[in-house]
């Protein structure tokens, strides 16, 4: 075990399975400077021919990298901001999610496409959003949102093993969180495993990507008045590991989702929707989703801070539920 | 600019030309079954079919090995066929059928046969190209001289992934072959309404090897192809060939449908019919007395029964079930 | 009143809107032949400076259709299927959105996207989506999915005498269904505003786009077994009008949401997700939803059939509902 | 392919040009306290310098009205003043102050006046190309004689959208000039690692009519760009000028805390100082006998009151509530 950031966890993700299997590549616009830190030092060790700075050029960043996978090259495609994805749409939409299905099976895409999502740091609308709802809906497309660094680099490494396509996002504010970290080079996180962070009788909340830390605050928070808490992070998205978490609520009778993303046909919406659907005999009181409001990312600081969930909001969320 | 030429005066000879014309005839009467059942409403979905452009596919792809890779369009029958893939699975795929290219499950759009290296026709217009660039890329790192080959049309040309592929390709050397099967419309509308200036100036400018040239003339394709295909397994990079030819048949067998005029004239059609690039081909083995009458006849015969065959295979097989689809989305993983 | 078909009634929207305003330009690929027909008749009557067709370029047809809207020229762009929509997504997901909240309210942006959504004609994956659950992500955009002649015409109206950005999809199978549609030129749909199609009391079903009609059938079989359902149509998704669905549950106690997007985030999802809060002491039975499961289409049409919804698959959902 | 020529020995006149001169040294007082209140942690989120490039901003903008249009980049600031914006609203927005261009809801990367005409900054790279070609088709139609200008940097040249707009640019004759920012870096990839061959080249594949010329050399561009938009006012179609400049800062303010090395070296950066555009006019000017060291220092005094002035105005502003945010997502519509 060592202490490193999730950024630094994802690096090392990088360089064990590049070192373990050669044929991986690796680009994007400026992975050699490695604006986030997380693909710094590749170059230096494996060269030019596995990891490559390309032009600004969304559009033929996705569309490459899928057709390289489905050519037996395990590729990474760093996308820096996760709207730059919606730029280079088509290969991620079009493509990686609907290929091999359309091949009837022949197609392996070892294709993981890397963004940074979310607000907090005041890089305005066209740089802060959390769109893996809109990832979610395209169907054949794995999608990791690790919260903490060891679950990054699990992710990691298993996306790099594996042959299907996967959108791995960083929540960009938890970027600088340490933590605990296995050196194993067989460490691997499974998809669709949910990471149950506390067990607890009273309440479930379940908290993707940046409010993973919020939900934590808030459960230490509700501890102090009583409240026992479970605390689910799901970890990947697709799959979504909707059993543990249906499991939960059956057992504690509430249920809060604490997510980033826009409300509407937002991850805390579809889970919602699921254990109203399957746990609804349990349910003691509504379900509440602890969510960014329908409307893209202004600017000023106090304004960010007011949209974006956090403790203060879950714990709210919680306690109307808890009086339900 | 001073780029290399990529115009040589190598020939196939009549042996292979002669396997050529049997492919081109192969790929033609494949269409005419499918475009007979799409138009009988036999077929689900729509058909594009690429007769009259068969020697680019053909000539292409006799340059290539099953190792090599295309990236086709949503006109690519010719592309699966030229690059190896068989009339029955072809047929069988447009039929919906599990024993189609695909299981029934991508359709003529999407015929696809990764054995053979054809990695798929593709229903968006555009998606191809950047599809091969990425498959030359992997080849490029493969490092054992496979090469890429993106097909596309001249409607094509105008989307913003193939300037982007032009220059990643020149500027990391891929092995890409880019052919722009430039047929003169774009669906309904004439190219020169959709297209401004030269579409082979555009890759020019990128400071890649670049030619026109006539796309109904076989081995004028070939010749150029060997050199640009040539260059890309040595490392010198990417190539761009623009082929001018015409389709001869609509843009989807059900255009009349939904035509309120004709966007061609008949005349145009005719025209182009005199260029034919199989009787072309045919009366240039003749002339290279390569090839008699009865030759024809025998190659027509064979086709004709491989072609029979594949549709009685098609009609004998069954349609996918819904376990092939729950198994085609994810690798060891359920959806 | 007249009879006629949904892309005729759009048609006419177009007609009366761009004689009443000769600002309006519209652009897309080959709109002067037209595939669908909504856009036939147009370039004859308003000519090459109001209809253009575009070159196949759909990065710059979302981008410029943006330009211009902000530049006072309100502008219909037709990106012909949805999916295209995907392959130009910038303009939409990364402009038309955000523009607006970006320049501080300064933007107006009369512009609407039209494109069909939808699968049961074995186009396969890249042909079929219906991807109105991303587009509701994006929080800044309307979107109308209109399931009726009149209201096709009475939204479309109404987005081109707006200032606001729309996505406006027509159901594909739909198209070919005609109603009576208003020859009053002032004729308008709102935004926001659902349609009640049918009142009823023992079980809400809402419908959208392709489902509407299917909806009504699964209504007419369930009377005939003694259930009476209120069937309401969205029409917008956004601006969506919860507040109408919601009213119904609270009175039926029972809702089945019938989307033919795929399951994982979409507009049944979401519209579950609220009903489940904000009626949840109503609620007699679990929420259900009828969606395509979350993967591409195929194109073998008894597998299309299988996978999409239909009205037996709302009398099943809706049978489950009663019985719970 | 012949295109007619851009380049003239039109001349704006001293006059003109010290209030050029004076408009670049606002941009770059302007910018030079953002990058300090930025580096100081006094603003939130990023900001993005362009001195030493202020002279192509300028030079264009001098030729434009209010009724024509701007599209800008993330390194907008310059573009936003020169096309008439004030330094007040651009300081305050950045600083994140209700009374900023936008209110404080958009921020460095999306400073818009469209009052001016400036239709914004762009955090995409690329998006400002699609719009301002949008705003060029809306100034044909409105048929007034109106312009767009799209700013945009190298590295945002291989963005397929350019392609894709000067394609339609021309086939359509938009009103559109199309100026390549040309500092010689994308971020921090040097330009020739980034960009296959010359960028002019890709607009002449289209038959624009295209320049490069000296960026920093103000009275060149300005003249280039007259002709060019003298051209799209008459309905003679789009233009495109490569200007050739240098970001004397970095690509963000904040670049130091993460590279880990340098990405240009220190004498590339003195050499192109020594070509600093600012003071480079003013020695022109003094040449000419139509500026005086005095002159200057006036003119320094002035600009250093206007942002000082605009500072205090930002720092006495306050930040914008929530009820602004829920009437800037929709007209008449609550979000
Ligand atoms: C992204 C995208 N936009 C639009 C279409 C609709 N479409 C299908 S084929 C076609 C024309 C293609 O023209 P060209 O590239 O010249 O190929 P051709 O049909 O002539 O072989 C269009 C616009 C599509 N399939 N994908
Ligand atoms: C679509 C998109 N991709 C990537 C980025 C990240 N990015 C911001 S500026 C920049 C480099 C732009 O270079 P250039 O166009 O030359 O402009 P310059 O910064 O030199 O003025 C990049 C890659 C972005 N903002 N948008
Ligand atoms: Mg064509
Ligand atoms: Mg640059």
């Amino acid at each position: 075990m060592v202490k490193m950031r999730l950024t630094q966890a994802i690096n090392a993700a990088y360089f064990e399975e590049m070192e373990r299997n050669e044929r991986i590549v690796l680009f994007g616009e400026d992975v050699e400077v490695s604006m986030f830190g997380d693909t710094r030092g590749l170059h230096a060790k494996f060269g030019s021919k596995r990891v490559r700075n390309t032009p600004i050029s969304e559009s033929a960043m996705t569309g490459m990298a899928v057709g390289a996978a489905m050519a037996g090259t395990p590729t990474i495609c760093h996308l820096m901001f996760s709207n730059f994805a919606l730029t280079g749409f088509d290969g991620i939409a079009n493509q990686a999610a609907k290929l091999r299905l359309m091949t009837g099976g022949q197609a392996r895409l070892p294709v993981t496409f890397v963004a940074a999502i979310g607000a907090g740091t005041s890089t305005g609308a066209q740089h802060s959003d959390t769109p893996y709802p809109m990832f979610m809906n395209l169907g054949g497309i794995n999608i990791a949102v690790p919260a903490t660094p060891a679950d990054a680099k699990g992710l990691m490494k298993s996306a790099l093993r594996g042959f299907n396509p996967t959108i791995f996002l960083l929540p960009r504010v938890r970027g600088a969180t340490a933590g605990e970290v296995s050196e194993d080079p067989d460490f691997l996180v499974p998809y669709g495993k949910a990471s149950v962070l506390q067990e607890g009788t009273d309440i479930t909340i379940v908290a993707i990507g940046s409010c993973v830390n919020h939900a934590v605050r808030a459960a230490k928070a509700l501890k102090e008045d009583g409240v026992s808490v479970e605390l689910i992070d799901p970890r990947t998205l697709v799959p979504l590991d909707t059993d543990t978490i249906v499991a939960s609520v059956r057992k504690t009778g509430r249920l809060v989702v604490a997510d980033e993303a826009r409300d509407r046909c937002s991850a805390a919406s579809h889970i919602a929707a699921v254990v109203g659907d399957e746990a609804f005999s349990s349910l003691r009181a509504p379900i509440k989703r602890v969510t960014a409001p329908n409307i893209p990312m202004p600017y000023a600081p106090a304004l960010e801070r007011a949209l974006l969930p956090d403790p203060e909001k879950i714990v709210a969320a919680a306690m109307l539920t808890m009086a339900g | 600019m001073s780029q290399p030429d990529l115009h040589h005066n190598f020939t196939p000879g009549p042996e292979r030309l002669k396997a050529m014309l049997e492919r081109m005839l192969l790929i033609r009467r494949t269409e005419e079954q499918l475009g007979a059942d799409s138009r009988s409403g036999e077929l689900p979905g729509n058909v594009h079919l690429c007769a009259g452009q068969e020697a680019i596919a053909v000539a292409v792809c006799d340059h290539l090995s099953d190792d090599d890779y295309v990236g086709s369009t949503h006109r690519g029958h010719g592309h699966f066929l030229a690059k190896g893939g068989s009339a029955k699975s072809l047929i069988a795929e447009v039929h919906g059928k599990s024993s189609g290219a695909c299981g029934g499950l991508g359709g003529s759009m999407h015929v696809t046969d990764l054995s053979k290296g054809m990695i798929g026709a593709n229903g968006i217009v555009g998606g191809g190209i950047g599809l091969a660039a990425g498959a030359a890329l992997s080849a490029q790192v493969a490092g054992q001289g496979q090469v890429a080959v993106a097909f596309f049309g001249d409607g094509a040309s105008s989307q913003g992934i193939l300037s982007e592929v032009m220059n990643i390709a020149v500027l990391w050397k891929l092995p890409l072959l880019l052919v722009c099967e430039y047929n003169g419309y774009s669906e309904f509308s004439a190219s020169a309404t959709v297209n401004a200036g030269e579409i082979a100036d555009r890759a020019r400018a990128f400071g890649m090897p670049t030619e026109v040239i006539d796309g109904n003339d076989l081995e004028a394709v070939w010749a150029v192809a060997a050199v640009a295909i040539d260059r890309a397994r040595k490392g010198e990079g990417p190539s761009f060939i623009e082929a001018k030819t015409y389709r001869l048949r609509g843009h989807l067998e059900a255009e009349d449908g939904f035509l309120q005029a004709p966007y061609r004239s008949e005349d145009e059609i005719d025209q182009w019919r005199t260029r034919d690039p199989i009787p072309r081909l045919a009366q240039r083995l003749v002339e290279l007395s390569a090839l008699t009458a009865t030759d024809i006849e025998a190659l027509e015969a064979n086709v004709a029964a491989e072609v029979k065959d594949a549709l009685q295979f098609a009609h004998e097989s069954e349609p996918p079930g819904m376990e092939r689809v729950l198994s085609s989305v994810f690798v060891d993983q359920r959806p």
